[in-house]
């Protein structure tokens, strides 16, 4: 304290060299020790409060369709966990703070969890950017990171110990998964539309080498600009002996994208399988997408529900999100969700609950714990927690792998036509987490 | 390497060259015509009132917006909602613009960078109105009618094409109201002198509100034309903004005809070129391509000074 | 020197020595948002510079925030340098860009200027994506931790970053203080305020202008690589049209043409967002009426408005 | 005496109209020259060409023997011709002693480049010796733009000054000038000719007659008549032009 005092006492004699001189003594003091204010300040005060969880959320901005519903799916499931008593005796807060699906504002909300809300973790991240520009600061601010944002980035390695991503498979996976079936049942002559995006990029690589495993070939790519508001002419980019069109769009255009493709092709089109990434969120029913029938789907979770007995706990798990058969809102018919990514985050929120149970966590002290323990898991049954289904944890690279499903559109609903097994979805770990430091 | 990769020669045998020039430039052409429609309405409140309105891409999203409103409350055939919305959604949105005018741009006496400022502050208000009050989801409006023109190649809307025949209507109508019309006079009497004008007895304040309002009014009927080929959402009002300003300069301030002109040329160019080139390139080449023109033609091709 | 330029010298040396002191005081989380501001704050005080004191508006300037952003954080991943040549190349790609831009967009004036180059730096948004492969395009990467040293400091430690978002906020301040007060500055001012008759005073104001685009280009820049370098993410979403506009807001809230309006600008901004998004969401709404409230209240910014009333010899 | 100024030919059409027309103008070192002519005579666009501000359609322009016609106009300044705008163009937001400082500071930043050191004090004393010499002295730290219109002119006057030319052009300066400043005035440039040669466009015929050694007579865009106060005033061209034109 002394220290500071001298400071302000010099102001009105200073001059430029004393400056330099103080700003470079203090960075040298800094340097040199920590300083203790500083890393009192920093350091949290357990607390038998509830157990706070910061959900850094896309309210605005483009994911703001998205972060509606892994609101919503959030909120369900911590409902259920208190009403059963919460985790280790202590009921749950979840604290929101829109990040505006942006990575300067998602790493600023992230330093406002760990330090002025205080919270125990963090958690709920959809959109890659947002996870990669926050992931540092996660990471230095030493608080565990759930993510529920299916890109590849954690289990890539590029992130840190602090990030993981136990409620949603990623790309890579997804992507695998689906060319089996792709180049049995549709065709071997894929063409590609995606985004030019990262995530667009991560499709075109994955899907390429996996249906070249299958024999088949992707004979064109055509990355979109993401600012493009009209797809139509870039069709005829399409080759004519395309077999199957892949395509998968984010954002508000895909609506546009999926009339314009059924415009464009009229009855004479190829087999056409998409990601319903491209349609989340929008009804099926709306006009121009009648094109879509008989087309596929990738399908994390089907948004219509089956009703052929293989998902015994879908009907739970919709009733308390609050989402009909359909996959609307149960109050507005018209207002979709974004099913087939959400229950990433109801069941994360379980792993997080397994996982403090597991470390016996009591407050930020044990963090580290928390993180070691989830690393422990390796499989989460299906289950009222795990509603989606069954899944592999691979504890080295923090991810989850699960089963996907492959829908058909049949009269204006999705039916689910197949469903992989987790092994097609499994590949070589490319980093283990296990082995960094705290 | 990348570059050369990307310069395609061979994907004609997708689609003949010549086909896909027509696909290229009936797609350019939609464009084209809203683009001139929405970028007509910037250009009246810039020239006549020096006015930068940042906002104005919100009132285009609100009229998309709206239109989604006003047609999902009406029953009965798609026709009769749309045509309520091209009705309804420009006079809300005009008013909106005339209160704003008021309230705001009036009371800052036009400074050009004080409105820069209110308009931005606009532009926020408008699309968390709109977040709040519609939703973050993108949401369809059906066309009032529909059919598929079947060319031997590919199939196109109908109703875009409709879109082309409507909006050069509206600009022919526009172009008769500067031109012909006592309104028309007033507006580039205000625009050519707002003191002498004011000697001579105009109304300028009232002249300035009407030209807000009708400036966002135009922004709002092109986008009740295009939202039923679209979809209605709360940022779609970035890019008109930002492809109207190019317009508005590159056709030369307060030229109808190099508007239009101006128009044609983005829209066709940025069609056209995604012919030859990976479609993120082309869109790089076609940017690099119309800043060159202001670079080297700084007073717009078809236009004078723009200060 | 007169004794009014040492009042100055005074304020703007004191204001470091209080950001100094609240070093040593400051709650945590006001301490590491702080070491953001300052880093936006030198982005945004170069934005001054050239729209504050020589009267242009870029729309662009993203472009020269990415440009450092990207020099930096590619050259670190891809020749494993730390951070101090990193930052200087990053600079370096900077003032390459701005020098670049300069010479095209300032053939134009006005508005015209505004959309060429908010035009440029789309393209230099659109090459980010276009260049996934090195870039990952919008998702971006991180910089490794362990490159994110200055010798001996550690950047990623939450008490250097302070300081060294600092002493870079510090630097940029003592410069543009110089420049704007030197014969130079004057010069700027000029032709902002009549750029016909600075021109007949024997002075081109082209030279001058592309100066100041260069030098706000590097300013730019520097707060691109320090962003990259202290929080240890590049991505390319600092390159699109919001990040342009951002500086623009910062200026404009506290006080265009004055030196130190756009750090209080830029902390103004942040803690409105800040408190506003954690009593709504619809956020938004209140910092548009922020916007026209000022506008209408007090229309040359916080700072601007004080020079005006109390302090006409704040520079 | 040496030719400072010859310009051979100089033209000028705008659209249609030669403003301009093959003018053959010669000035002399240290003499004061006054161009006079009817409205729409020219006179504005020449200096205009003189001094850089508007292009030569065909033509050209020498200062002290060099060719200056494709220079710049703020070359020409670092040449040595200064220009004073008849319309009152002076910095509104900056006070009197900054709009004086910027001309004054011209030559130093030219020598010591964009970083340079500028001495800075004896800037701001030559500054206010300008300003004490225009008679605004007292007002150095006034805004430009809250001042009277006269003072304004002599401020515009005061940065040609400043600008420590070896050609100073003068448009218009007396036009709103009192009676009482415009003597002032006059005594003014005549003690500023000792050093600087003066080119003055003026319609305030006693001005002209006061001061000038010279006059240049313009009509149409041409030189109509030269010479000696005397010899224009009997000059019947002149008369013609003036009263019946």
């Amino acid at each position: 304290m002394t220290e500071q005092k001298t400071n302000s006492t010099k102001t009105k004699h200073f001059t430029r060299r004393d400056t330099l001189k103080t700003l470079g003594a203090a960075a040298g003091l800094a340097a040199g020790s920590h300083l203790m204010p500083l890393s009192g300040r920093y350091a949290q005060a357990q607390s038998s409060e509830p157990i706070r969880i910061g959900f850094q959320a896309h309210r605005t901005g483009i994911g703001a369709s998205y972060g509606r519903w892994y609101e919503r799916t959030t909120m369900a499931a911590a409902q259920l966990i208190n009403d059963a008593g919460g985790i280790n005796g202590r009921p749950i807060e979840i604290v929101t703070e829109d990040d505006g699906t942006d990575p300067k504002r998602g790493a600023e909300v992230v330093e406002k969890f760990a330090i002025q809300h205080k919270t125990d973790i963090v958690f709920g991240t959809l959109f890659s950017h947002v996870v990669i520009g926050s992931a540092p600061r996660a990471g230095e601010l030493k608080i565990p990171y759930f993510v529920v944002s299916e890109g590849h980035h954690v289990a890539s390695g590029k992130l840190n110990r602090y990030v993981l991503q136990p409620g949603i498979t990623d790309v890579k996976s997804q992507v695998q998964s689906m060319a089996p079936w792709v180049g049995s049942n549709l065709g071997k002559k894929v063409t590609m539309i995606y985004p030019d995006f990262a995530f667009g990029h991560d499709h075109r690589d994955y899907f390429s080498a996996a249906i070249a495993a299958q024999g088949g070939e992707v004979i064109e790519k055509i990355a979109i600009p993401p600012t493009e508001q009209s797809f139509f002419k870039y069709f005829p980019r399409i080759p004519k002996e395309t077999e199957v069109l892949y395509h998968v769009m984010v954002g508000p255009g895909v609506l546009t994208f999926v009339k314009e493709l059924g415009e464009f092709f009229g009855s004479d089109r190829p087999q056409i399988f998409g990601f319903i990434d491209s349609l989340e969120a929008v009804d099926l029913a709306n006009p121009g997408l009648e094109a879509l029938e008989g087309t596929y789907f990738w399908e994390g979770f089907p948004r219509y529900a089956q009703n052929d007995g293989a998902n015994p706990h879908d009907a739970f798990y919709r009733e308390k999100v609050g989402v009909d058969a359909n996959g609307a809102s149960l109050s507005d018919p018209k207002d979709i969700s974004t099913y087939a990514h959400m229950f990433g985050c109801w069941e994360t929120l379980y792993i997080i609950k397994q996982g403090m149970e597991a470390a016996d966590y009591k407050g930020p002290a044990d963090r580290a714990k928390l993180i070691e323990a989830v690393e422990s898991f390796t499989d989460f049954p299906e289950g009222p927690e795990h509603p989606q289904g069954a899944k592999i944890f691979n504890g080295q690279t923090h991810q989850v792998f699960g089963i996907q499903n492959i829908s058909q559109v049949t009269d204006g609903k999705l039916k689910v036509v197949h469903r992989t097994s987790i092994e097609d979805s499994l590949y070589e770990p490319e980093v283990d987490y296990t082995k960094m430091a705290f | 390497m990348k570059l050369r990769n990307s310069i395609r020669q061979g994907h004609f045998d997708s689609m003949d060259f010549g086909p896909y020039l027509l696909l290229a430039t009936l797609e350019g052409a939609v464009q084209a015509a809203v683009l001139a429609l929405t970028a007509l309405g910037l250009s009246l409140v810039f020239g006549v009132m020096r006015v930068v309105n940042v906002a104005h891409g919100e009132f285009f999203m609100l009229g998309a917006v709206l239109a989604w409103w006003i047609s999902s409350l009406l029953t009965g055939t798609p026709l009769f909602g749309f045509l309520a919305a091209l009705i309804f959604a420009p006079l809300i949105v005009g008013g909106l613009a005339a209160v704003a005018d008021r309230l705001i741009l009036k009371r800052l006496k036009y400074d050009p960078e004080a409105t820069i400022v209110a308009t931005i502050g606009l532009l926020y208000i408008i699309q968390q109105g709109a977040l709040t009050l519609y939703g973050p989801d993108a949401r369809p409006v059906a066309a009032p009618f529909d059919f598929r023109v079947s060319f031997p190649w590919f199939g196109y809307s109908g109703y875009k094409i409709s879109v082309i025949l409507t909006c050069m209507v509206m600009l022919l109508g526009v172009w008769a109201l500067l031109t012909r019309t006592r309104i028309g006079l007033i507006m580039r009497a205000t625009q050519y002198d707002r003191e002498t004008a004011q000697a001579f007895g105009i109304p300028v304040a009232r002249v300035y509100t009407g030209v807000f309002a009708f400036g966002a009014m135009l922004a709002a009927v092109a986008a009740v034309l295009i939202v039923p080929t679209q979809q209605a959402y709360y940022l779609m009002g970035l890019d008109p903004l930002l492809l109207s300003f190019i317009v508005v300069i590159i056709g030369g301030l307060g030229s109808l005809k190099g508007t239009v002109l101006a128009a044609v040329v983005i829209g066709l160019s940025d069609g056209i070129i995604t012919i030859f080139f990976d479609p993120t390139l082309a869109k790089i080449l076609s940017t690099i391509l119309v800043a060159m023109i202001l670079v080297f033609r700084p007073t717009g091709l078809f236009g004078t000074a723009t200060r | 020197m007169s004794g009014i330029f040492n009042k100055a010298l005074m304020v703007h040396l004191g204001l470091i020595v209080v950001l100094l002191a609240l070093h040593f005081i400051l709650p945590a989380y006001h301490h590491v948002s702080l070491a953001r501001i300052m880093v936006l704050a030198v982005y945004a005080l170069g934005f001054n510079l050239l729209f504050g004191y020589t009267g242009l508006l870029s729309l662009g300037h993203a472009l020269f925030f990415a440009a450092g952003l990207y020099g930096a954080g590619l050259s670190m991943q891809f020749f494993q340098w730390t951070a101090g040549p990193g930052f200087v190349f990053g600079l370096f790609c900077a003032i390459a860009v701005a020098t670049l831009i300069g010479m095209l967009a300032l053939r134009t004036v006005g508005v015209s200027f505004m959309i060429v180059t908010m035009m440029f730096a789309q393209v230099g948004y659109l090459l980010i994506l276009y260049y996934n492969e090195y870039t990952r395009g919008d998702e971006g990467f991180v910089i490794l931790r362990e490159l994110r040293v200055l010798g001996p400091l550690d950047l990623s430690a939450e008490d250097i970053r302070y300081l060294v978002a600092l002493a870079l906020l510090a630097a940029a301040i003592l410069i543009k203080l110089a420049l704007v007060r030197s014969p130079t500055g004057r010069i700027l001012i000029a032709i902002r305020e009549n750029e016909e008759r600075t021109r007949m005073l024997g002075y081109d104001p082209f030279r001058y202008k592309l100066m100041a685009m260069v030098i706000s280009g590097a300013f730019a820049g520097a707060a691109g690589a320090a962003y990259g370098i202290l929080f240890g993410y590049v991505g390319a979403s600092f390159a699109s049209i919001q990040y342009s506009i951002l500086p623009l807001l910062y200026v404009l809230m506290g006080g265009a043409g004055v030196v130190l309006g756009p750090l209080l600008g830029t902390i103004a901004m942040f803690y409105l967002i800040d408190i506003a998004s954690g009593m709504t969401s619809a956020y938004l709404f209140f910092v548009g009426l922020a916007l026209v409230f000022l506008i209408l209240v007090a229309p040359k910014g916080l700072l601007g408005t004080v020079r005006e009333r109390w302090a006409p010899w704040l520079p | 005496m040496t030719t400072l100024l010859q310009t051979r030919n100089l033209s000028k059409n705008f659209g249609g109209l030669a403003a301009v027309q093959s003018v053959d103008f010669d000035l002399q070192q240290g003499e004061i020259r006054a161009i006079i002519g009817p409205n729409g005579a020219g006179k504005s666009t020449l200096v205009g060409l003189i001094s850089g501000r508007i292009a030569p359609s065909a033509g050209t322009i020498a200062f002290q023997g060099q060719s200056i016609t494709k220079l710049p106009a703020h070359a020409r300044v670092a040449r040595g011709i200064a220009y004073t705008f008849q319309i009152t163009s002076i910095f509104a937001n900056l006070t009197c002693r900054e709009n004086i400082l910027l001309p004054a500071q011209r030559a130093a930043v030219a020598a010591s480049g964009l970083f340079g050191r500028v001495d800075e004090a004896a800037l701001i004393t030559r500054a206010d010796e300008i300003l004490a010499r225009v008679g605004l002295g007292d007002q150095a730290d006034t805004k430009a733009k809250e001042m009277a219109y006269g003072h304004q002119r002599l401020l515009e006057v005061g940065m040609g000054l400043a600008l420590h030319a070896k050609l100073l052009i003068l448009d218009e300066p007396t036009q709103g000038l009192s009676d009482s400043e415009i003597a002032n005035f006059i005594d003014l440039i005549r003690t500023v000719s000792k050093e600087t040669t003066i080119l003055l466009i003026e319609h305030n015929m006693t001005v002209v007659m006061d001061l000038a050694q010279r006059i240049t007579v313009m009509n149409f865009g041409q030189v109509l008549a030269e010479g000696t106060p005397e010899e224009i005033r009997a000059n019947p061209a002149v008369q013609t032009a003036y009263l019946g034109g």
